[in-house]
């Protein structure tokens, strides 16, 4: 029997969607982090997040399985992210200019390959029912949480971790602070951020598999909503760390949820603006936080956005 | 047990390096032509040369950066190949370049870390802590390992890269101008190091120097590149700088700064109670009193990063005041275009390719930088192309810039080119108010002197110039007053006649 | 004398040089972006062949339907018309090096401006009228792109990014003042401003069937070029875009330049957004967010972001964007085919930026002048 | 002579929602002897369409053309009608008036019957005496559908509220499910919908534990275990008919609507969910509705601000065309028009 939860459910819906639509800016972010703390920028995960939201729910069709499809949407996605790799790295070629570029290429080929998926029910991902203890059914539906969610924490604390306490993290971090250095350390710069990107690309396809194959939970062109792009603003929010990567989806994916559970408890004029909240939020902290003197705090010495 | 920091492979003691008939040609160009050199070990080597010598290509030819055409190179008189960097620095080679290669968002300890050949693919810090520790503790020097070396002083980055070579290993260890960024004090510190390394047999070294001053303060011998070529070399206590520079130049002839002439004038420019933030925006910059007088250089001397650079900004109208004025002419200044133009106000910024130009234009494009808009006492809508390759082509003959074509990007011309392009572009015309930051930076011999003698000319022509410069010697031989800047404030001045070099090194070092 | 007379046969020699190298770099700006377009389209190729699908078919269905006979100049050239002020908005802004990617944001603002207008003042004559709107597009979309450039100048945010950001604003703004203060209670399933009078609307340049947008978008692009390579504005927008240091140096009011030209692109996407209303719709509505903001970008970069390439590049691709319906309906390929192409082309494009000053015909041309 | 029929459609032509509706109708013409279907799918309500149907006519041959979105009308195919005489455009949605060009016809089914058959199910399914309805945007056409549903569903139970919340775009897929979940954590237990495709909705629904009410088409298939009934179009016999009568020769007529008795709309059948009380007062109503001249509109009646919209004895069959320019959410729908 369900209650009547009222105004809570405002809160709670917030809460839930944090949980629910943040996953993908979650993976598309941390991979973009690591993308960025390499010296590279990627705009074109936007693509790369359709593809893998495509490439997933195909696969997970055909097999049955929707971790093989997971698994085919990170390797999508690396693929992509090798693709802007190599393109980057060639001299004179623009990163930001070659992400709209596959930004449009990866949307394009996600539509064209994914006409066939639209009509089929691909198998869902798994959720852990966290909300287990809670007599309200609001209260389990909202803790129902999907494993990608929690791999997403993981993977942006282990991210963080390894930044500071790896090998590979600190080549990456000198190759994103100074390419000069990282060239006098023998490090192949360029390689570096190759893979940083391919890694980027890898998760930012996980990101569209749980799009596809959880939440919604449907292929259709319509899947996303700009979610990678958004994703990369995340990362400037986020001043690239990983761990702040996490808490900005989390914010954002409950700013989100903002609109609906608003007008589900009646305050329904205005809706459009409502749902603006998380880019008006954004913007401003953006601006309130970027200085014209002083590069942003923390940022990556060599990422052309900010240069 | 674990190993310790330093990896056992390579030799504990300082070794001798030699080249023979080493030549690198870069297409039909020949950089380096069958070079032999020998440096003992426990010996500290410079080698000569003006821009373009070839100095550098040497040294990568060593440390496998280049494959040289032809030529060999013997380790403590074993015959070695050296493919690339790596295989160097197995044997033991190390290098400092002119630039900092650290990472400023990392820390020391981690720089140092991630510099090993061998860093585990996980750190543990707790241990390299404690090697650190001890690998500092047999040092003569030490440095803060835990703050990130961007916000290191330039005398405690340079020691953390020669910390670096020592950590890793290096027995032998090239230096490319390493002095460039620090006050003849930290010079010296550094250097009297490395001397000390070398004579107790820890270390060989082979320093690039353009300064004969530190060349026979500290090295045993020299050798001279001149156009890619050998010219000569031997002990330095056997050699004047006389005898060093002929080598150097060969039979050009050089061009002598101009005569100072007497010219006595009034203020052109003063600034009164300034006061801005510096780039960090937590320390701030307070000029109190600072004039400059048409017919005078004034030296601004000072090391870099106490507010030199924030000063020219303020003059150049990029830095807000927060307080205070700047006046030319007695009225109140504010940098702009029109200001510039009316009081005839010209700049010389540092690494004029990165301050001064837009590296994708055209040489013509970026000469007409400051006539574009203005033309026969008025302001111009239209572009005038044809006036544009007129004067380029002008100024270009007048200046000796060496370029294809006025159409190449200026990017694509040598520093001096550049160099030589921006002052043809802010000398021309009337000048009466000149300020320069650290003009010759980089250059050879030749360039240096004749940039030196086109200010010394627009001196006596009657212009105020403020020369803000981080060579000593070049405030010294240009300027007729000079002062000291440290800390963000002016702590010095004395005429140049007469002035006292240790006065003014401690005024630059803080010590006032 | 004889040093003078050295001097000046220096001065002609160099010259000389001068006029020979601007030339093969001319012919070298337009020449690698022709051969990127080929790669990008000899690469859709080899797709469209594994697929089983004839790509000669294929790019004779593109010319056909693109340009093969009248009616397909005029859908291509319709098509055109938004985009020519929707690269412009991209375009000027990147000369000052600004990665502007939110023109979207303002061609929906310009409409939805030209349609308050006729909202709020709808007895003045047709000729006021259309003045006014244009006027009100260009101000809207001029304001909303020129504050991006405001923001980057004044706080330093990323104008990429805050473009991106506030062109979903402008397009829930648009939804919000639509469905809401601006809503005509007349238009029923498709909330629409009110309608224009009659004398309002913008009609089509006669005998083309294209409307006036076209010629305005063209006018603008020739403008823009002008602007940029022949008045001294413009040189001083290119070393603001060249080096900003250098450009405050020399004294230039690179704020003013920034805001300025931004602002100017902005009022080009503006302008797109009225020609929408007044010459398609004759009302703003959801279907102002059309996507040319986002299409415009990449014909910003296929002309290298110069004002008279925009035009050729522009009409490419709304052929390429109207030959996709018979495309759909002659090779049973999906919609995306068109966008595949896009994409690769675009890739192919940027590419050659690689290239620039390595073709060999460069050094050939400099060494047959010595 | 065979004929040549143009379909155009605003989105993907499967998306189980509004456009697959129309190609399945498409498909049926498809089928017929000397017809040639030519079709184009994710054609915006721009200039773009205008050349397609263009194109269509030029190209193909096309002379008979359904632009089946409701934003091509004005000002597309009226500005391309003129233009071409002796082709009939077909449209889906609009209101054809006199004074519109003579080749232009627009065509409608009566589906506010079908949701409110729709509400009928729900109201029989509902605990917690909420139903919900996840809309794109508040348009007539909608606003008629949601009213209808509750108006449905208070026919069980005079009790019932119905909690709509509004996405803004006619396919947005996350936004759409976060309004199916937070209609379910306020304890919505039957869910409608009217956005283009209600994949996301019926499959989110399910997930949640909602009972579902199908739009546009059929999607049993997405949950059969929790999918009570749909109201869906069936657009094959309308297009059929139309091809039929252009290719005797005959003329359409301009202004067409139809409802559930001339087979415009049909009904999903009925899902093991539904109990049989519902299944018998679903069955009685479907057949007063059959007999024509049903209303669901009628007095007295307020609408959510406490306006009256319908005076006792008031009533608005379903071919009232006042219904097409619906403005108010009646009472007990929880949500407004702006
Ligand atoms: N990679 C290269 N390709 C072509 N030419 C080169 C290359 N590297 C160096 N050169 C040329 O070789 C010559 C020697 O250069 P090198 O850098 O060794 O001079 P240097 O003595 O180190 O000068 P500086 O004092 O300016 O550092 C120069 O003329 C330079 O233009
Ligand atoms: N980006 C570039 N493109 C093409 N050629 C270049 C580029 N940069 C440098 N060069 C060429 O390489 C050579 C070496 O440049 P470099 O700045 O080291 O000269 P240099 O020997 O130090 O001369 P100077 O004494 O004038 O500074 C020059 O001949 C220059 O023209
Ligand atoms: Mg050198
Ligand atoms: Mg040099």
């Amino acid at each position: 029997m369900s209650e009547d939860i009222g105004l809570w459910g405002v809160p709670l819906a917030i809460l839930g969607g944090a949980i629910r639509v943040s996953t993908p800016f979650i993976f598309v972010s941390t991979g973009e982090c690591l993308t960025e703390r390499s010296g590279r920028i990627n705009l074109g995960l936007e693509g790369t997040l359709v593809f893998g939201a495509m490439s997933g729910y195909a696969v997970a069709y055909h097999t049955g399985s929707p971790w093989l499809g997971t698994l085919a949407a990170a390797f999508a996605g690396l693929l992509f992210g090798l693709l802007h790799g190599v393109l980057c790295s060639l001299p004179r070629v623009n990163d930001i200019a070659i992400g709209i570029a596959l930004m449009i290429f990866g949307t394009g080929l996600a539509f064209f390959f994914g006409k066939p998926y639209v009509q089929p029910v691909a198998p869902h991902l798994p959720a852990i029912p966290l909300g287990f203890w809670s007599p309200l059914p609001q209260v389990q539906a909202a803790l129902n949480v999907n494993v990608l969610f929690l791999a997403g924490i993981a993977l942006a604390f282990a991210t963080a971790w390894m930044l500071k306490n790896t090998r590979i993290g600190l080549t990456i971090r000198v190759a994103g602070d100074s390419a000069d250095a990282a060239r006098a350390l023998g490090l192949d710069v360029n390689r570096v951020r190759l893979w940083s990107t391919a890694a980027g690309g890898a998760l930012a396809g996980i990101g569209g598999a749980y799009l596809s194959l959880y939440y919604p939970g449907s292929w259709n062109e319509g899947i996303s909503s700009g979610q990678g792009l958004m994703a990369v603003a995340l990362v400037i929010f986020a001043r690239w760390n990983p761990v702040n990567c996490l808490y900005a989806s989390l914010l954002f994916g409950g700013a989100g949820a903002l609109g609906p559970a608003l007008q589900s408890v009646g305050i329904t004029s205005g809706y459009y603006l409502f749902y603006a909240a998380p880019y008006v939020l954004t913007l401003g902290f953006l601006v309130a936080t970027s200085s014209r003197t002083r590069a942003l705090p923390s940022a990556p010495g060599e990422l052309s956005i900010i240069k | 047990m674990r190993v310790p920091a330093l990896d056992p492979s390579p030799p504990q003691h300082a070794i001798a390096v030699e080249t023979l008939g080493m030549t690198m040609r870069f297409g039909s160009f020949t950089a380096l032509k069958d070079v032999s050199i020998r440096i003992p070990a426990g010996s500290f080597h410079v080698l000569l040369g003006e821009n373009g010598a070839g100095k550098s290509t040497l040294v990568k030819c060593m440390m496998g950066f280049y494959k040289p055409t032809s030529g060999q190179m013997t380790v403590d008189g074993r015959e070695v190949a050296v493919p690339d960097p790596r295989a160097a620095h197995d044997l033991g080679l190390g290098m400092v370049y002119q630039h900092f290669t650290l990472v400023p968002s990392l820390t020391a300890a981690e720089n140092l870390v991630i510099s090993r050949k061998d860093v585990p693919a996980r750190i543990d810090w707790e241990r390299e802590r404690a090697d650190l520790a001890a690998f500092m503790a047999r040092m003569p020097f030490s440095v803060p390992l835990d703050v990130p070396v961007g916000r290191l002083a330039a005398g405690e980055k340079q020691k953390l890269e020669l910390l670096k070579q020592l950590y890793l290993g290096r027995r032998f260890l090239i230096l490319d101008e390493p002095t460039s960024v620090l006050t003849p004090a930290e010079a010296d510190e550094l250097l009297g190091m490395v001397r000390g390394l070398t004579t107790d047999g820890t270390l060989t070294c082979l320093m690039i120097s353009h300064k004969f001053r530190e060349v026979t303060a500290f090295a045993d011998e020299v050798s001279v590149l001149r156009r890619g070529e050998h010219v000569g070399g031997g002990k330095v206590a056997d050699l004047s700088t006389a005898e060093m520079a002929a080598m150097m130049i060969g039979e050009k002839e050089l061009v002598r700064p101009a005569a100072r002439l007497a010219v006595n004038g009034k203020p052109v420019m003063t600034v009164s109670g300034a006061k801005a933030a510096d780039r960090s925006g937590l320390k701030t910059i307070e000029i109190g009193d600072l004039k400059v007088k048409s017919g005078e250089i004034v030296g601004l001397a000072g090391i870099s990063g106490n507010g030199q650079m924030e000063l020219m900004e303020i003059l150049s109208g990029q830095r807000p005041l927060m307080e205070g004025a700047i006046k030319v002419c007695g009225l109140p200044f504010h940098a702009t275009r029109s200001e510039a133009r009316q009081f005839n106000v010209r700049y010389l910024p540092e690494e004029p390719l990165r301050n001064a130009c837009a590296p994708k234009m055209s040489v013509a494009e970026n000469i007409f930088f400051r006539d574009f808009d203005f033309a026969g006492g008025k302001p111009k809508f239209w572009l005038n192309g044809r006036r544009m390759a007129e004067l380029a082509a002008r100024l270009v003959g007048e200046y000796k810039v060496k370029t294809a074509s006025l159409a190449t990007p200026i990017a694509a011309l040598s520093g001096g080119n550049v160099q030589r392009a921006v002052l043809s572009r802010e000398l021309n015309g009337a000048v009466d108010l000149l300020l320069i930051a650290n003009p010759c930076f980089g250059l050879d011999f030749s360039a240096v002197a004749e940039i030196r003698t086109r200010i010394m000319a627009a001196r006596n022509a009657g212009a105020a110039v403020l020369l803000i410069s981080e060579d000593l010697d070049e405030i010294l031989e240009l300027s007729d007053r000079i002062l000291v800047m440290s800390e963000g404030r002016i702590v010095f001045e004395t005429p140049a006649a007469g002035a006292d070099i240790g006065e003014i090194g401690k005024h630059m070092a803080g010590h006032h | 004398m004889s040093m003078q007379h050295a001097e000046r046969t220096a001065s002609a020699a160099v010259r000389a040089g001068f006029l020979s190298e601007a030339t093969a770099r001319r012919i070298e700006t337009a020449i690698l972006p022709l051969a990127a377009l080929l790669a990008g389209m000899i690469a859709f190729s080899i797709f469209l062949a594994f697929l089983g699908k004839p790509p000669l078919d294929f790019y004779l269905l593109v010319y056909k339907a693109g340009f093969g006979t009248a009616f397909s100049w005029t859908n291509t050239l319709a098509r055109a018309a938004p985009l020519l002020l929707a690269a412009l908005c991209v375009a000027l802004p990147a000369r000052l090096g600004l990665v502007i990617i939110g023109g979207e944001g303002a061609i929906v603002l310009g409409g939805v401006a030209a349609g308050a207008v006729a909202t709020l003042m709808p007895g003045l004559p047709g000729p006021a009228g259309i003045l006014l709107m244009a006027l009100a597009g260009a101000l809207v979309g001029g304001l909303w792109i020129g504050g991006v450039g405001a923001l980057r100048h004044l706080r330093g945010v990323n104008e990429t990014i805050a473009s991106l950001l506030m062109a979903y604003v402008a397009i829930a703004l648009m939804n919000h003042l639509v469905e809401g203060l601006l809503r005509d209670p007349a238009s029923l399933n498709k909330p629409s401003t009110a309608p224009l009078p009659a004398a309002w609307r913008i009609g089509e340049i006669p005998g083309l069937g294209v409307h006036w947008g076209l010629a305005v978008g063209i006018l603008g692009c020739i403008l823009s070029w002008v602007l940029i390579e022949r008045t001294t504005w413009g040189f001083a927008a290119r070393i603001v875009g060249g080096n900003l240091r250098a450009a405050r140096i020399q004294g230039l009011p690179a704020g003013r330049l920034v805001i300025g030209f931004t602002a100017l692109g902005g009022a080009f996407a503006g302008l797109a957004g009225m020609f929408e209303v007044a010459a398609v719709h004759g009302s703003a509505n959801a279907s102002l967010a059309a996507g040319y903001g986002y299409t415009g970008i990449l014909i910003a970069f296929l002309a290298r972001h110069n004002g008279l390439a925009i035009v050729p590049a522009a009409i490419l691709l709304a052929g390429l964007e109207a030959s996709s319906g018979l495309i759909q309906r002659r090779m049973a390929l999906p919609d995306a085919t068109v966008l595949v192409l896009e994409g690769m082309v675009f890739i192919a494009i940027l590419l050659s930026d690689t290239f620039q000053d390595r073709l060999k015909f460069l050094s050939f041309l400099e060494r047959r002048q010595k | 002579a065979g004929l040549t029929v143009g379909f155009i459609y605003v989105g993907p032509k499967d998306d189980f929602g509004y456009n697959q509706s129309h190609a399945e109708g498409a498909a049926a013409v498809k089928a017929m002897e000397g017809v040639t279907v030519v079709e184009e799918e994710q054609v915006p309500e721009t200039v773009d369409v205008q050349k397609t149907m263009e194109s269509m006519i030029g190209f193909d041959g096309a002379t008979l053309v359904f632009p089946t979105s409701f934003g091509y009308f004005d000002p597309h195919i009226l500005a391309v009608a003129p233009k071409y005489p002796e082709v009939r455009f077909e449209h889906c949605g609009g209101l054809w008036t006199p004074d519109k060009p003579k080749n232009v016809g627009s065509y409608f089914g009566y589906i506010g019957m079908g949701q409110y058959l729709n509400g009928i199910v729900a109201g029989h399914a509902t605990k917690s005496k909420k139903i919900g309805f996840v809309a794109a945007k508040p348009i007539p056409q909608v606003l008629l559908n949601i009213n209808s549903f509750l108006l449905g569903a208070r026919a069980v139970d005079p009790s019932i509220t119905c909690q709509v919340i509004f996405t803004g775009e006619w396919s947005l897929a996350v936004k759409e499910a976060e309004a199916t979940n937070a209609l379910a954590d306020q304890g919505v237990d039957v869910v409608t919908c009217h956005v283009d495709g209600p994949k996301v909705v019926m499959e989110t629904g399910a997930r949640r534990g909602m009972f579902l009410c199908g739009y546009h088409a059929n999607q049993s298939a997405l949950a059969p275990e929790k999918y009570l009934t749909g109201a869906e179009w069936n657009w094959a016999k309308v297009y059929g008919d139309m091809v039929k009568t252009t290719m005797a020769g005959g003329k359409i007529d301009n202004f067409v609507r139809g409802g559930l008795a001339d087979g415009f709309i049909k009904m999903s059948p009925l899902g093991p969910a539904v109990s049989d009380k519902a299944r018998a007062q679903f069955e009685a109503t479907k057949a007063e509705i059959l007999k024509g001249g049903f209303a669901a509109i009628k007095g007295p009646l307020k609408d959510n601000k406490g306006n009256v919209v319908a005076t006792a004895g008031q009533a608005f069959v379903e071919t009232d065309v006042a219904l097409e320019s619906m403005s108010y959410l009646v009472d007990g729908v929880i949500g407004s028009t702006s």
